[in-house]
């Protein structure tokens, strides 16, 4: 089995393309670069494919795969070695990670074509993929935190890559700060972990865990704690409640990038690694509900947001967001396969979205302000209809695939027992609500750009259709948003949900909940909870029809007569501006004006230089005892005389520290 | 009755050293050379140098018990020595250039050697005063030998008033232990009844006395003035010899009266204290090196009575504590030595004519235009400083290692913070040196060039302190043996 | 019969007006005219001593000590002279150039 | 009371007078002469101890050749009377008074202290000259050497500081 | 002791063939400063050669001492020349060996006046910092850590900037002020055992032969403890080193940060700790906030600091902040890695030290807001200053993250307070080195100045170069390190600690580890794995 015995592979050649092209691209022609970029994604996807291809060769015992390269760290008993791992999870956010990219590195190429810094573009673009695979693969915590920092490092130079934008270069260090919070419980956790189990290997580690009898309810336990913390990283990496803020921010970086690491792989590693450790999650059912519950008011917070954002981008990240809340919903209630399905299918229209964007942007020469577009339809086509697909997809609207993930995710929420029914029911609404308002912005979206007359200047922007090799991604992404979930269809029909099945083994190891459960109530509540969703959708459709459609003139008064609550939506809370006055301001404050001016220079130093000073004073003193005057002089030496004879004749008159035996 | 050969063999030194200034004097009228007083006093000086070893080969009391010759006498008898000679090394292109006269000067100097000899092998506190005072009147007169210069002259007069004032004091101190014990021979007041209080001030006296010459705080008044005025040469020797001398008898003392040490220990530990301070806060804003020199011959004075204290403390168990407090204060005060005769060269040599580059300012950038003697300078000041690779660190560490050993942890711990203290204003004339830029037409100027003797001095001064803070195993082995002094 | 403490307290307190006398005078000759005075009574109380303890030591010492006290009045007034030569005045508070 | 004790207290009082007068005396001639009155009170106490060398000596080379001597100087220098001029603050009154407290301690200490010497003191056997001739020459030959060079040096002193004329 | 005398006299070679290099470059009449230059050059690649082969002589299986050298020096009191390696030192020598020549490339043009005397004072510094490192002999150490002031002073002193001076003075006093009362305190011990021999002292605790009073105790472990503190430096006590960063050429800084650092850091693993182990464990929590502090507070004052190189000195601070909590974690992991930081530390600030100098070649100034957009004219270097800037800030694969990492992991294990709150200069750090960097490299080109600046020469490019690939290798290949300095920790650990039976199965582990390494290094895996046992073997 080549390809199993040498993972490795997979993650190598983007490294490799990276290496190269940000060596040696710098003089090259973009064809070069290219082909280097796109070679290298490409090989590590066919490797992925025959990973694939072997995988399904083993026998359920060799699973999980585990492969020990070298040992990266030693010391005393802590051992984390570059061991790459293959299960069944690991083969979905394989395949997931490297196809999209692959779609995605082609995209660029078309969409790049102009841009400076070409070959740094692809060179960082590769080593992104390095990274993430490396997450994906990695067999312990502590590479699996490798692959977390370093597609972190990626994102940051991706989004800065417009360097000379001051924003540009602000959001990118917003990013990767705020994901550095994150880290910093990723890590806790991670000492945490070691110091119960004493190993951080995942197949050691959940080997030790299995057994241990689930801590109750609103008790933090050990597991619970560092599974907190874990989510606390997971947090940050994917954008939710309360970190989520760097995400929108990140739209600075090019269209690319976005679909790629903030819609489709990176941003997805928070709900991989809570996936990852769902064994622990298990055994925590108090970080599950914080996780249910910060991603379900995470889905439903970003997506008010999006409901007035006017920049194509924009909207779409804050529905980024919001959906990753609805992954997170899923694995806190347990629902670890669903997640993982909402993430793939995720993966595929969030991406074709962002790249349609894109392609709009492209067509507009720049421009993202939607009230600014309007009546592409009929211009540009190709990137009409995907971008339509998309929609829907996300929209759930049946058969795509957005419909069956939300679905099953829903579903589960609904029949989560995981902290009395209520919980579960009043998490199904605001789901249900959230994807009401989710199909309202995408199709306020769709209609903005495409729909109405056209609002920009016919002699500025000359709309024109992008190049294939943009099109062809969007055509197969498209493609793949459609039949991407009907995977899970069978449920429909009483079958089984093959996604489910797939990933069962991982899953259902430690008899979660979801297997035996839900397949017996599933059948019964299945049809109308479906239906219910589409339903939500569907209006969520017209309203967007007619508020934006109908009469356009509805929106604006509806903005103004509700002016409060739109200007709160359209400053996002007025989040960032709480941030920096709570958190940032009063640190640089008291570093500036506390440490640094007072206690540095003022407390510490004064006192320093202040001891020099005093003596040197004292020294003046002396030095004015040397009056020149010899009669002075003969009074000194009778002083001393006298100090002699008092030491001398009086015992009480010496020194107390004199001898310290 | 004519002294018997073995006394004048152990008395050799001192009347050697005598003898040739004698004959400096007598020849003066005759001789218009002046190399040849030079050559006269370093004959001479070298001769009572190698005398001591005669001496040293014939151990034992002399002249009825008021001279010893012992290991301890041997020692100091070589230090003296060797200050005089690099001294007449150091004074020759001095005198020449401020056109001095020779032959006194030698004469002077070797009888005021001598004087040290005798106070260093004094057994008798009468023999003790008498060299005291030959060494004392030499010094006043050196110290005014620059006639027409004011400063001298008031050094001169200072010191003479001052000195006189303080050897009173030491007189009546003989008197009182007269008076107490019915003797003048330290040797024959073993038995001296502690209670005594009439001892008691007698040796209070004497210490005022001794306390005045080694320049301990309050005493250490006239340090400064004395070591500025006097001639730059006649300073180094200042400050090595007659403190060495002083400091030497008052060891004998410790070792013959055992009284001496249970009065002492107290005054010996409040004396280090002040002298420490006065001496190194006194130079922490000089500007005058030569008088920064002297302040910091306070301080190290100071240094010196810590380990006195840690002698006394020890009484005087030669075969325990006290043998490396001795060995302290023997090793320092030769490292000191070395180190305070070279420095001083160089500040009379770049001092030029008339003493008149003394100032800070006249050795900014000497780096530039005499690496060597900048070097040189450094070297000696990191030895002040107690810098190791120099013999000023390892004594220092001695001096440490006997402080804490008789448990003054305290005594220890004021020393380090005075040698921080130090440290500023040594580095601060080394800063001065490497860091800052001459002025323009100091810049300008051709470097000194340096005679051989004060090439000789330096080469010698330089290496020892290098030599002896890398490798001082035979002078330790030398003042460590048990038999150090006579009892 | 006198006792000898007598002689020894006077000579104590002839030292002390030595003393007194130094820190007070301002003439230098007259200053070193109150060494001198010390100087006797450091002889006082070496006669004193010897003659209570029946022993000569004591005035041999006195002769040193007067011999010694010659040498320093030579030598000392020369530095007088040289120093009134030098700035025209005998008065020590004047003498003031070394200083700090 | 003996005529002895009265003879002392007469010289005791004089010695003490003629101190005093030194430190009062405006002008240092007058100083001078009170200091050899105190000499003469000396060897007038010498003489009562039965010191009679010592007491011929004191007033010979004292009273006679030293204070010549300055009394010689003082008129070379033609000293006047002597400017009274405060400049140090330490030797006004504080400096008094640590000498009086110095001189106080010291003379208490000795009454109380002269208990281990005999308390009286006898006439007649005292040491004869040649006892002391034996002890100069004999006992202390070496320091008696060594007073030579010193007196050398002396001589040499007087020559280097007070001649006038610088060498060429 | 026979085991002492294999080896040669290598270690004593390593120590004084700088001192004849530099007497060397003393005595030859020459001005041609390229002559100097290459002279110096040499002298320390060859040090480096040397150094190398204490890799070969080094021993993994225990942690005493190798290499050793054992001779009679001063008779009373028993002083004798006794050097020796083990684990701890190795690497720090040899760091010290690696960056001497790079200082040397580094002041190659940016000294232009009285080069002779600054290659002569670079390489006794190279000496003093060696001798430190290598002697076992209380009184040699002192020794040696005296002698290294002065050209450290010097180097400060004549090729530094506008407050030079004070900036020297301050650096010796401060350290001077610490070591002194050392010195006492070694006499102390000396009065106490009778030797200044360190592993004859060690022996004496261990086997309680000696037995230190409480008090006393403290009070030792503090008089050294001060004279490191103030070397690393630990909170209260740094405030010398900004102004000595600031002030000092470039290669005074790397020098200054790269190693000398490290001796306060290597005096309390080498003396603090198996001396006065009681009083260690008592002064532990003291200590710990103290770095603790030091660690955010350093990173916070950076943060803020509109000087380059003072926010690179600050973050020096905060960085070894994490070493002094490692060390006194007690753990062997946290030792591991306080080493490991070490190395780390000296490695990457001394190339954002580089790189900050050749910006002050280009421009003259440390002041922040004079850059800005610098990666439009010079790429690479913005290339080189990002790569040290990642590794500083402790990103994985780079040589910053490991140290980090097994301090805060080791502490976790023992006091998970600590580490919680260390964990947060993890963050600061990232805030700190970002912010910086995107105020100097990103944005448009503000300040015209700037515009034109040369991107780095060939010379620069090789020396960052080759300190890249150096933070790269530390980052991927730590083990190399750590299990040279496993026994080594073990043994401090042991001394401080003794009789835990956790640690003696990381013990076990790694005696295994090293039995693996000896023989092949196949069945390396299954020794690693004997520590933690448990665990589904497949």
């Amino acid at each position: 089995m080549p390809i199993l015995e040498h993972l490795w592979i997979i993650p190598l050649l983007p490294l490799l393309g990276a290496t190269v092209n940000g060596l040696l691209g710098r003089t090259w022609p973009n064809k070069i670069i290219n082909s280097v970029a796109i070679g290298a994604t490409g090989l590590s996807f066919l490797a992925a494919l025959e990973a694939v291809r072997e995988f399904f060769l083993l026998s359920s015992e060799q699973i999980p795969w585990v492969k020990q390269y070298f040992s990266w760290i030693e010391a005393g008993n802590f051992r984390a070695g570059f061991d790459l791992q293959v299960d069944q999870l690991t083969l979905v956010m394989l395949l997931v990670v490297t196809g999209v990219g692959w779609l995605i590195h082609i995209y660029s190429t078309g969409y790049m074509a102009h841009e400076g810094g070409y070959y740094r573009f692809f060179a960082y673009l590769n080593l992104f993929m390095f990274f993430m695979l490396i997450l994906v693969l990695a067999a312990n915590y502590v590479l699996l935190f490798v692959g977390w920092e370093g597609v972190g490092l990626a994102s940051y130079l991706l989004i800065g890559f417009y360097f000379l934008r001051k924003s540009a270069a602000d959001a990118g260090k917003k990013a990767f700060i705020v994901n550095r919070i994150g880290d910093f419980g990723f890590m806790l956790g991670m000492f945490l972990l070691f110091r119960t189990f004493g190993t951080l290997d995942f197949v050691k580690l959940f080997d030790k865990a299995t057994p241990l009898s689930a801590e109750a309810l609103g008790h933090l336990g050990t597991l619970t704690v560092a599974c907190l913390l874990l989510f606390m990283g997971a947090a940050g990496k994917s954008a939710q409640i309360p970190l989520y803020v760097w995400l929108p921010d990140a739209m600075e970086g090019p269209t690319p990038v976005s679909a790629l690491i903030h819609a489709a792989t990176m941003v997805t590693a928070g709900v991989y690694v809570v996936a990852r450790s769902h064994v622990l999650f298990m055994h925590a059912p108090t970080a599950m509900l914080v996780v249910a519950v910060v991603g379900c008011a995470t889905a439903l917070f970003a997506a008010t947001i999006g409901l007035v954002q006017t920049d194509i981008k924009k909207v779409l990240a804050y529905s980024t967001v919001s959906q990753l809340g609805y992954m997170f919903l899923a694995c806190g209630v347990g629902a670890f396969s669903a997640g993982v399905f909402h993430l793939m299918t995720h993966a595929f229209f969030k991406a074709l979205l962002f790249l349609a964007a894109g392609s709009v942007i492209h067509a507009m020469g720049g421009e993202q302000d939607m009230l600014r577009m309007g009546g592409l339809s009929k211009k540009i086509k190709w990137t009409y209809v995907t971008m339509l697909t998309g929609t829907l997809a996300i929209a759930g609207i049946p058969p795509l695939a957005g419909f069956f993930s939300k679905d099953s995710i829903l579903l589960n929420a609904y029949l989560s027992e995981n902290s009395g029914p209520n919980v579960g029911h009043i998490l199904y609404a605001a789901g249900l609500f959230t994807a009401l308002l989710t199909s309202f912005y995408m199709f306020r979206l769709i209609f903005l750009i495409f729909f109405g007359k056209e609002r920009y200047d016919e002699h500025h922007v000359h709309v024109h259709e992008s190049p294939k090799s943009m099109l062809i991604p969007l055509a197969i992404l498209a493609v793949l948003s459609i039949v991407g979930g009907w995977l899970a269809a069978p449920a429909f029909w009483g079958k089984s949900d093959y996604f489910a099945k797939f990933l069962e083994p991982v899953f259902a190891a430690p008899g979660g909940s979801e297997a035996g459960t839900a397949e017996a109530v599933a059948h019964a509540l299945e049809t109308p909870l479906a239906i219910i969703a589409v339903l939500t959708a569907l209006a969520g459709l017209l309203a967007a029809y007619w508020l934006y459609v109908k009469q356009p003139s509805k929106s604006d008064s509806l903005a103004k007569s509700f002016r409060g609550v739109y200007q709160t939506l359209l400053h996002k809370y007025y989040v960032d501006e709480f941030y920096s006055a709570v958190v940032v301001r009063p640190l640089l404050w008291l570093s500036t004006n506390v440490f640094w001016k007072t206690v540095d220079v003022s407390i510490i130093d004064g006192a320093v230089n202040g001891i020099a000073e005093g003596i040197t004073v004292v020294g003046d003193g002396t030095r004015r005892a040397q009056s020149g005057n010899t009669r002075s002089y003969a009074v000194w030496v009778v002083v001393g005389a006298i100090v002699i004879v008092a030491v001398i004749f009086w015992p009480h008159v010496r020194p107390v520290l004199g001898v310290a035996r | 009755m004519f002294p018997r050969t073995d006394d004048l063999l152990r008395a050799l030194p001192e009347l050697l050293w005598c003898g040739f200034g004698m004959f400096a004097m007598l020849l003066q009228p005759f001789v218009r050379s002046r190399h040849f007083f030079t050559v006269l006093a370093l004959v001479g000086a070298v001769a009572g140098t190698g005398a001591a070893f005669v001496a040293g080969a014939t151990p034992g009391e002399g002249f009825y018990g008021l001279i010893e010759s012992d290991v301890f006498s041997f020692f100091f008898r070589l230090l003296i020595g060797m200050v005089a000679v690099l001294v007449v090394l150091a004074a020759d292109s001095y005198l020449h250039r401020e056109n001095l006269p020779f032959a006194e000067f030698y004469a002077l100097l070797l009888f005021a050697t001598a004087g040290m000899g005798v106070l260093a092998s004094a057994r008798e506190l009468l023999t003790a005063f008498i060299g005291l005072e030959l060494s004392s009147i030499s010094s006043y007169i050196l110290a005014g030998f620059r006639r027409d210069s004011m400063k001298s002259s008031e050094a001169s007069l200072k010191y003479f008033l001052l000195g006189s004032f303080a050897t009173a004091f030491f007189l009546y101190g003989i008197a009182l232990v007269y008076g107490a014990t019915g003797t003048t021979n330290l040797s024959r007041m073993d038995d001296a009844d502690p209670g005594s209080s009439l001892l008691k001030l007698g040796l209070s006296l004497i210490l005022i006395g001794i306390g005045f010459k080694v320049a301990a705080a309050p005493f250490q008044i006239w340090t400064p003035d004395v070591y500025e005025g006097a001639p730059t040469p006649v300073t180094a020797l200042f400050s090595a010899g007659p403190k060495a001398a002083a400091f030497a008898l008052l060891l004998r003392i410790f070792a013959s009266v055992p009284a001496a040490t249970h009065f002492w220990f107290w005054a010996f530990w409040v004396l280090a204290a002040l002298t420490m301070f006065a001496g190194n806060l006194g130079a922490l804003l000089q500007t005058n090196v030569k008088r920064l020199l002297a302040y910091s011959s306070i301080a190290h004075a100071g240094y010196i009575l810590v380990a006195f204290a840690a002698v006394t403390f020890m009484a005087n168990d030669l075969k325990g504590g006290a043998a490396p407090a001795y060995a302290a204060v023997l090793f320092y005060l030769l490292s000191y030595a070395l180190v305070k005769i070279g420095a001083f060269t160089i500040v009379s040599e770049i001092g030029g004519w008339g003493e008149k580059n003394l100032t800070l300012d006249d050795y900014a950038g000497l780096a530039q235009r005499q690496p060597v003697a900048a070097a040189l300078l450094s070297l000696y000041l990191l030895s002040l400083l107690g810098l190791p690779v120099t013999a000023g660190f390892f004594g220092k560490f001695y001096i440490f290692k006997a402080a804490v050993n008789s448990h003054l942890i305290w005594l220890a711990v004021l020393m380090a913070i005075n040698s921080i203290i130090g440290a500023y204003y040594y580095l601060r004339v080394i800063v001065v040196m490497y860091m800052r830029e001459g002025s323009a037409e100091a810049m300008a100027a051709a470097p000194v060039r340096f005679p051989v003797a004060v090439n000789v001095v330096l080469a010698i001064t330089g290496i020892g302190t290098v030599y002896f803070g890398l490798f001082p195993n035979q002078v330790l082995n030398l003042i460590l043996q048990p038999n150090l002094i006579a009892r | 019969m006198i006792p000898t403490n007598y002689y020894v307290v006077l000579s104590a307190i002839l030292f002390g007006l030595g003393v007194l006398a130094f820190i007070f005078k301002r003439n230098i000759i007259s200053i070193f005219m109150s060494i001198e005075l010390m100087l006797n009574a450091v002889n006082l109380a070496f006669v004193a001593f010897s003659q209570a303890m029946h022993k000569v030591d004591g005035q041999v010492f006195v002769l040193f000590v007067i011999v010694v006290a010659a040498a320093e009045a030579a030598v000392g007034l020369a530095i007088i002279i040289l120093t009134a030569r030098n700035r025209q005045s005998l008065n020590v508070e004047r003498v003031d150039l070394l200083k700090l | 009371m003996t005529a002895t004790l009265i003879i002392f207290f007469v010289l005791a009082a004089l010695a003490v007078g003629g101190a005093l007068s030194l430190i009062f005396q405006k002008h240092p001639i007058h100083s001078a002469l009170s200091l050899i009155v105190v000499m003469v009170a000396l060897a007038g106490l010498y003489l009562l101890m039965g010191a009679e060398f010592v007491a011929a000596v004191q007033i010979i080379v004292y009273g006679g050749a030293i204070m010549v001597l300055f009394v010689f100087v003082i008129m070379l220098l033609n000293a006047g009377i002597e400017e009274h001029t405060n400049f140090s603050k330490l030797a006004g009154f504080p400096g008094l008074l640590l000498a009086f407290a110095l001189t106080g301690f010291i003379a208490a200490t000795i009454a109380r202290a002269t208990d281990t010497v005999q308390a009286a003191s006898q006439p007649g056997n005292i040491a004869s000259t040649r006892d002391l001739s034996n002890m100069i020459f004999r006992d202390f030959v070496y320091p008696f050497e060594l007073t030579s060079f010193l007196i050398l040096v002396a001589v040499l002193g007087a020559i280097v500081l007070a001649q006038r004329e610088t060498r060429p | 002791m026979s085991s002492l005398f294999q080896g040669g006299h290598l270690l004593s070679i390593l120590i004084f063939f700088p001192a004849v290099g530099s007497l060397a470059l003393l005595l030859l009449r020459s001005d041609d400063h390229v002559f100097i230059r290459r002279i110096a050059l040499i002298v320390s690649v060859a040090e480096f050669l040397f150094s190398l082969l204490l890799l070969r002589g080094a021993a993994l299986t225990s942690g005493d001492y190798r290499l050793g050298e054992y001779g009679r020096w001063i008779t009373t009191p028993p002083i004798h020349y006794h050097l020796g390696v083990d684990g701890i030192s190795l690497f720090l020598v040899i760091l010290t060996t690696f960056l001497t020549p790079i200082s040397v490339l580094a002041s190659w043009s940016s000294i232009s006046h009285r080069v002779k005397e600054f290659f002569v004072m670079l390489l006794m510094l190279e000496v003093g910092v060696i001798g430190v490192f290598l002697s076992l002999d209380l009184f040699l150490f002192f020794l040696f850590w005296e002698v290294m002031l002065i050209p450290m002073a010097m180097l400060i002193g004549i090729w530094g900037h506008e407050r030079r001076i004070y900036a020297a003075v301050k650096f010796v006093l401060y350290t001077m002020a610490g070591s002194i009362l050392m010195l006492v305190g070694i006499i102390w011990l000396y009065n106490a055992t009778g030797t200044f021999d360190l592993p004859t002292i060690q022996q004496m605790i261990q086997t309680g032969t000696l037995v230190l009073e409480p008090r006393a105790e403290m009070l030792l472990f503090l008089a050294f403890f001060v004279a490191f503190a103030v070397k690393v430096p630990l909170f209260p006590l740094h405030t010398w080193l900004p102004d000595a960063h600031v002030e000092a050429p470039t290669a005074g800084s790397v020098m200054l940060a790269g190693v000398l650092l490290k001796m306060g850091t290597y005096g309390m693993i080498r003396f603090c700790l198996p001396l006065f182990p009681d009083a260690a464990r008592r002064a532990a929590p003291w200590v710990a906030a103290l770095a603790i502090i030091g660690i955010i507070y350093g990173a916070l004052v950076a943060l803020v600091q509109p000087n380059l190189k003072k926010l690179v000195a600050y973050s020096s601070v905060s960085h070894l902040g994490f070493v002094v909590l490692g060390i006194f974690a007690f753990r062997n992991i946290s030792m591991q890695g306080a080493v490991f930081q070490m190395l780390a530390h000296g490695i990457s600030t001394g190339a954002l030290f580089l790189l900050v100098g050749m910006l002050y070649d280009r421009r003259h100034t440390f002041e922040i807001s004079e850059y800005g957009g610098l990666a439009t004219p010079m790429p690479k270097l913005a290339a080189f200053f990002l790569v040290a800037a990642l590794a500083s800030m402790g990103l994985p694969m780079l040589n910053g993250f490991v140290g980090e990492f097994l301090v805060l992991l080791g502490t976790y294990q023992s006091h998970w307070q600590w580490a919680s709150w260390a964990a947060l200069g993890v963050i600061f750090s990232a805030c700190y080195l970002l912010w910086s960097y995107q105020r100097v490299f990103f944005g448009e080109v503000a300040n015209d100045k700037n515009k034109t600046l040369p991107d780095a020469s060939v010379r620069e490019r090789f020396i960052l170069v080759t300190m890249s690939i150096v933070m790269l290798w530390m980052g991927i290949g730590s083990t190399y390190f750590t299990r040279r300095t496993a026994a080594a920790s073990q043994t401090v650990i042991d001394q401080v600690e003794p009789q835990r039976p956790y640690e003696a199965r990381v013990a076990a582990g790694v005696a295994a580890v090293v039995k693996a390494l000896v023989g092949n290094t196949n069945n390396l895996r299954d020794a690693v794995e004997i520590p933690a046992a448990e665990g589904a073997k497949r």
